[in-house]
């Protein structure tokens, strides 16, 4: 079967569908595609914010922003970009607003704003006021609105449409050719569905589920970061992974920073609020990567809760009435997933695997790179947690993943319907599906296989040990090998459901091949990076090294199998790099 | 302990009929029964099918009929279900795609039908559009809902007439009517005033059990009714 | 009956103010009936007993006065009313179709009769009567 | 369907008022008929009577004084939730008043109807009587 649109959207969290939207008010045929029900996308499980210097309840300006945008990934920081983001974010937010989010308000009615870990006023003097929130699910406010705006707008979506490859027009991506369209696998029915295409954006989010302790969903395993890789698209800062540092114990879900922005402390078994210890300017509100080495730290001297592997996040001094009202949904989890209340009892927590700074190259305007010197990958976007800008550099700041959504889903969707006016639709083959349906009835006709449960669990303990908060060469070495292990197992992959319909034991299947390529770029690249930086913190090397790692990585799919890794410098502009202490 | 678990299957390509299924599985009271599925689809049977994204409660994908009540499987632990018999069933009402999946295609068309989008009219502002908390708070209640049908798919009134808009649909209408910037809630009152609109609700409550955002919807859908009211008085 | 909601979710409106009307009178004869359905029973059940409310009874003392007779039409009025629009939901629920409008044209007939019969009963017993 | 979801309060109440409605509304008929043949047949009406006085008519007459009580009570509670759609958050509450309610009015009315099918003498009397 073959479809045909002048453009095409893979994935329907926030920075695919704000670009559907602006190809929808250019009058462009675009289809989203999403292997979820587009309000099931992972977005909707943001909670804390999204940062807009507004300045509504004080003093602040989008420079500030740009310089803790910037401080806050430590200097990896593509400044252009991190200039756009915090301009952007403003007109952004407040567009959402006109979409009908519905914000918090001031007592003035305006979108009310709060504190939020690494965002500073005046260059870093003190916390400042920054995030616009709803209630403590900002993401789900802004994953319906979006969604209700495609409604209003009619854009047409192909939901629980599996993207299992791309299709390329003269050659590789990675040499030249063009993105001309994607297969997907209806989950439906097990049909495979060819779409032309002029222009292909891939905003399918991240891969946290490469680890084992994850504040991600079942969903997020680094489909488009893998399919992009192997059309010879290289994936960007892979070993760049943030560790948020409250995860509930054990099961990883996030208990958002916004606990902290209201004022909530960390606490080790002596009560004692250690933040003093690492950052005594911004103490809870330092940036993730720093508390999350923190708590580890503290963990390692045995001042864990009774000497385990957790501290306390405590929220009981904010009263009931602030709780109910800015936190409703956080302390909701912690009663039903922990049993505890948090009214009156403290909250274990520990670091939980969240967000992938790394991704697919992309420039300004969303369109895909593919070496150093950022040649444009013609017919292929890129946007959202997917992407790598990079805005992020070696470290997210909280709430600037889903300005990046808006930002640059916006830009990419407004990129494409300027491109797609230009070219032709790309010419496809009838037999492009052949080799994945070949693949698929590989794995699914196989009798006596490895069951891929086994692989995946054994890929995100190798990960979380030994590619996780800190790392050394020793475990970086031992999770190649064991990578390695996983990607020849692989091979011999097998399911429990031969059927067509509704078969997701072979799609799961088919995302643990995504996590083993996504895993094995950023276990290589992190091997390499001698130095620490942002997410990136090598015991080894516990300096950061500006003369010799200023610079994004790129990894490549070698002939062998391998990785190749290649280097691009970091655009700076305006904050040349400093020591980054808070 | 030990959790025996049944779960009520259908294959169409291999089944005539839904039957039932049992398995034992290894549990400790914390575990939420999304944990009991994952363990039959990963150790038992990988056959087993279900929806599921995000396990903790917030995208809506795996509402289904968890010992005779719509739940969120990823939200319901072991010890709050009391027993060691558990047992599964897709939602009721909406057609059996396979095993635990439902068509949810119905569902999200009355979803659009209520016309769930801000619809301003007058100049776009240049900042935001101002709104004072008290407006904001009128409709915050229905501005949770993740779409998971375990509301709509728990009502009787669906189950006895699927043209039944149903209480999400009606939930998020509100959203819209209740919004001081919008101006369309005429057209959806209109809607709304629908033979199988709000008028099909019976104040059975089963959507308030259901839900697992906790929205009052029963409350809802009855100020939807008053607003309706209103407009003809 | 073709789905009403499309797959772009438009609807086609049905019904107007029409299932208004009913679901407000519903609730107007409901109120009524609170105040005369359940005087009437306790005054025929627990005030009198039923043994005593012979033929005779019922012309010469019961409807012996004209406000007891306008007091029962009333009741009658909303009893008709609100009883088989009750049952016409009841009916709408688990039918449909043919069957459907069958039993609703039924119901609307069924309650045209009722009413008649109760209003000839109120009107002609014995009329006029002693003021 | 109806009997494998396991309902709580509101769906309860929901299902005794509308079996009770139905009821109800099977008496009227029954009623307005009788009614009726006072005037037309008024020998058939007394013959009738007898039946509704004795000891099975009076176990009827209960139930059917129960299900007008119940749905009465409940017909209020429904009533008061549509005029107050706030008052949704006590429903249950509210429906637990009503089973209160039910048993003080409804207990006197039972005694007095039941007695004479027992032999014994009403236990309250009035004027008319
Ligand atoms: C718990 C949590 C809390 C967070 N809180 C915040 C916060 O407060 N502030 C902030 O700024 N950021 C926050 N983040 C980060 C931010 O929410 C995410 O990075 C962001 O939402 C990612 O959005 P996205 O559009 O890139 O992808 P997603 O929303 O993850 O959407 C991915 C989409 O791609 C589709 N898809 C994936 N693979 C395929 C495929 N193969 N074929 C078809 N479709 C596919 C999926 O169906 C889905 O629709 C949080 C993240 C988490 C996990
Ligand atoms: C006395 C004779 C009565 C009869 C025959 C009767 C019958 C019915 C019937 C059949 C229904 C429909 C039930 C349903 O749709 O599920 C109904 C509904 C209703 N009745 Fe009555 N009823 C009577 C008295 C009362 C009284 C005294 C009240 C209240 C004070 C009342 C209040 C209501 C209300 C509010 C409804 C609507 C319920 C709903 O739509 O969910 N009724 N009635
Ligand atoms: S109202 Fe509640 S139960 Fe209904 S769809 Fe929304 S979240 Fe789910
Ligand atoms: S269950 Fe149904 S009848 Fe009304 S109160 Fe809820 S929508
Ligand atoms: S898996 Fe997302 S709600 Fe349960």
């Amino acid at each position: 079967m073959i479809h045909e649109h002048d453009a095409l959207i893979v994935g329907a969290g926030g920075a695919g569908l704000w670009a559907a939207l602006e190809l929808a008010k250019a009058g462009v045929d675009a289809a989203v595609l999403t292997k979820l029900y587009p309000t099931r996308s992972h977005t909707g499980a943001a909670q804390g914010g999204v940062c807009a210097a507004l300045g509504n309840q004080e003093e602040d300006h989008w420079e500030w922003h740009m310089f803790d945008t910037i401080k806050g990934g430590d200097y990896l920081v593509d400044q252009d970009a991190a200039e756009v983001l915090a301009r952007e974010a403003i007109e952004t937010v407040i567009e959402l607003e006109h979409m009908g989010l519905p914000f918090n308000r001031t007592p003035d009615g305006k979108i009310d704003q709060r504190r939020f870990g690494g965002h500073t006023r005046n260059y870093g003097e003190g916390p400042v006021m920054r995030a616009c929130f709803a209630a403590d699910r900002t993401g789900h406010m802004i994953l319906q609105t979006l969604y209700q705006q495609c409604v209003k707008l009619g854009v047409k979506f192909y939901d629980e449409y599996h993207v299992v490859d791309l299709i390329t027009e003269g050659g590789e991506l990675g040499d030249g050719g063009r993105c001309a369209g994607v297969v997907a696998y209806r989950i439906a029915d097990g049909e495979l569905v060819t779409l032309r295409s002029k222009a292909v954006m891939m905003a399918t989010g991240g891969f946290g589920r490469m680890f084992r302790v994850t504040s991600n969903a079942w969903s997020l395993t680094g489909d488009g970061v893998a399919l992009a890789y192997r059309h010879g698209v290289p994936a960007q800062d892979m070993e760049f992974y943030q560790f948020h540092p409250t995860g509930i114990v054990g099961i990883g879900i996030l208990l958002s920073e916004a606990a902290r922005g209201e004022g909530a402390y960390l606490l080790d078994n002596d009560g004692f609020r250690f933040m003093e210890r690492y950052a005594p300017k911004l103490m809870e509100l330092a940036p993730r990567d720093m508390v999350s080495r923190a708590i580890t730290q503290e963990i390692r001297a045995g001042r864990g809760i009774n000497g385990k592997d957790y501290v306390y996040l405590d929220v009981r001094h904010l009263g009931r009435k602030k709780i109910d009202e800015k936190l409703p949904d956080i302390t909701d989890f912690v009663r039903v997933y922990q049993g505890l209340e948090p009214y009156t009892d403290p909250i274990p927590i520990q670091p939980t695997a969240h967000y992938a700074m790394g991704g697919i190259p992309t420039n300004l305007l969303a369109q895909v790179t593919r070496d150093a010197s950022n040649t444009v990958v013609p017919g292929l976007y890129a946007a959202g947690e997917t992407a790598c800008v990079s805005v992020h550099g070696a470290n997210r700041l909280g709430t600037n993943s889903l300005v990046d959504l808006l930002v640059f889903g916006r830009r990419a969707g407004r990129q494409m319907a300027r491109d797609v006016k230009g070219v032709g639709m790309p010419n496809v083959a009838d037999d492009v599906t052949e080799p994945i349906r070949a693949e698929l009835d590989a794995i699914r006709g196989r009798v006596k296989g490895e069951r891929k449960e086994a692989i995946r669990t054994e890929l995100a303990d190798v990960m979380m040990d030994d590619a996780g908060v800190y790392r050394d060469a020793v475990g970086l070495e031992r999770a190649r090998a064991k990578v390695a292990e996983l990607r020849e197992r692989y091979k011999n992959v097998s399911v429990d459901d031969k059927g067509t319909v509704f078969n997701t034991d072979l799609l799961e299947a088919r995302e643990v091949g995504y996590l083993l390529d996504t895993a094995q770029t950023m276990v290589a690249a992190a091997i390499n990076r001698k130095e620490s930086r942002g997410a990136h913190s090598r015991e080894d090397f516990p300096d950061r090294d500006d003369v010799n790692f200023l610079t994004h990585s790129l990894a490549t799919q070698a002939a062998d199998g391998g990785v190749d890794l290649a280097y691009k410098p970091v655009t700076i502009t305006k904050f040349q790099p400093k020591p980054r202490i808070y | 302990m030990q959790i025996e678990l049944r779960v009520l299957r259908y294959d169409p390509e291999r089944d005539q009929q839904p039957h039932e299924a049992t398995y034992t599985v290894e549990a400790n009271p914390m575990d939420r029964v999304l944990d009991l599925l994952h363990k039959v689809k990963y150790e038992q049977d990988g056959t087993l099918t279900f929806r599921r994204s995000c396990a903790h409660g917030v995208c809506g994908s795996d509402a289904m009929l968890i010992n005779g009540r719509n739940r969120l499987a990823c939200k319901i632990r072991v010890d709050q279900l009391k027993g060691k018999r558990i047992t599964v069933a897709p939602l009721p009402g909406l057609p059996v795609m396979k095993d635990l999946v439902v068509d949810m295609e119905g569902f999200f068309a009355k979803f659009r039908s209520v016309h769930p989008y801000l619809q301003p009219s007058g100049p776009v502002p240049e900042r935001e559009r101002l709104q004072s908390a008290k407006d904001r708070a009128k409709f915050d209640d229905t501005t949770k809902c993740i779409l998971c049908a375990a509301c709509t798919t728990s009502c009787p009134s669906f189950w006895a007439q699927p043209f039944y808009v149903g209480p999400a649909a009606i939930v998020n209408a509100h959203r819209f009517i209740f919004d001081s910037r919008d101006d369309a809630a005429e057209e959806r009152l209109e809607i709304l005033a629908d033979r199988d609109g709000v008028w099909r609700c019976r104040t059975v409550f089963n959507c308030v059990e259901a839900c697992p955002r906790e929205i009052h919807i029963t409350q809802a859908i009855l100020e939807v009714s008053r607003a309706i009211v209103e407009r003809h008085a | 009956m073709a789905p009403r909601v499309t797959r772009t979710g438009t609807v086609r409106p049905q019904g107007g103010g029409w299932e208004l009307a009913i679901w407000y009178l519903m609730r107007l004869t409901g109120l009524g009936l609170f105040v005369t359905a359940l005087a009437h029973f306790i005054i025929v059940h627990f005030i009198y007993d039923p043994s005593l409310q012979t033929a005779k009874w019922i012309t010469d003392e019961r409807w012996g006065n004209i406000a007891w007779r306008t007091v029962d039409w009333l009741m009658l009025t909303f009893v008709v009313f609100h009883a088989f629009m009750g049952l016409r939901s009841v009916v709408q629920d688990y039918t449909k179709g043919g069957t459907r409008t069958v039993l609703t044209m039924a119901l609307y007939l069924g309650a045209f009769v009722v009413f008649a019969m109760g209003t000839i009963a109120v009107a002609t017993l014995n009329f006029p009567v002693k003021p | 369907m109806l009997l494998r979801y396991r309902g709580s309060e509101g769906m309860l109440a929901w299902a005794f008022h509308r079996v009770s409605g139905v009821a109800i509304w099977a008496f009227i008929l029954l009623h307005v008929f009788d009614i009726w043949l006072v005037g037309v047949n008024p020998d058939l009406y007394n013959e009738l009577l007898s039946v509704y006085a004795s000891p099975i008519g009076r176990v009827v007459e209960s139930l059917l004084g129960a299900a007008l009580l119940y749905h009465a009570l409940n017909g209020m509670r429904v009533i008061i939730m549509d005029f107050w759609p706030s008052m949704t958050r006590y429903h249950k509450q509210i429906w637990y008043v009503n089973w209160v309610l039910f048993a003080v009015i409804g207990l006197p009315i039972l005694v007095q109807i039941m007695a004479p099918a027992f032999g014994l003498a009403a236990p309250f009397t009035f004027g008319g009587q």
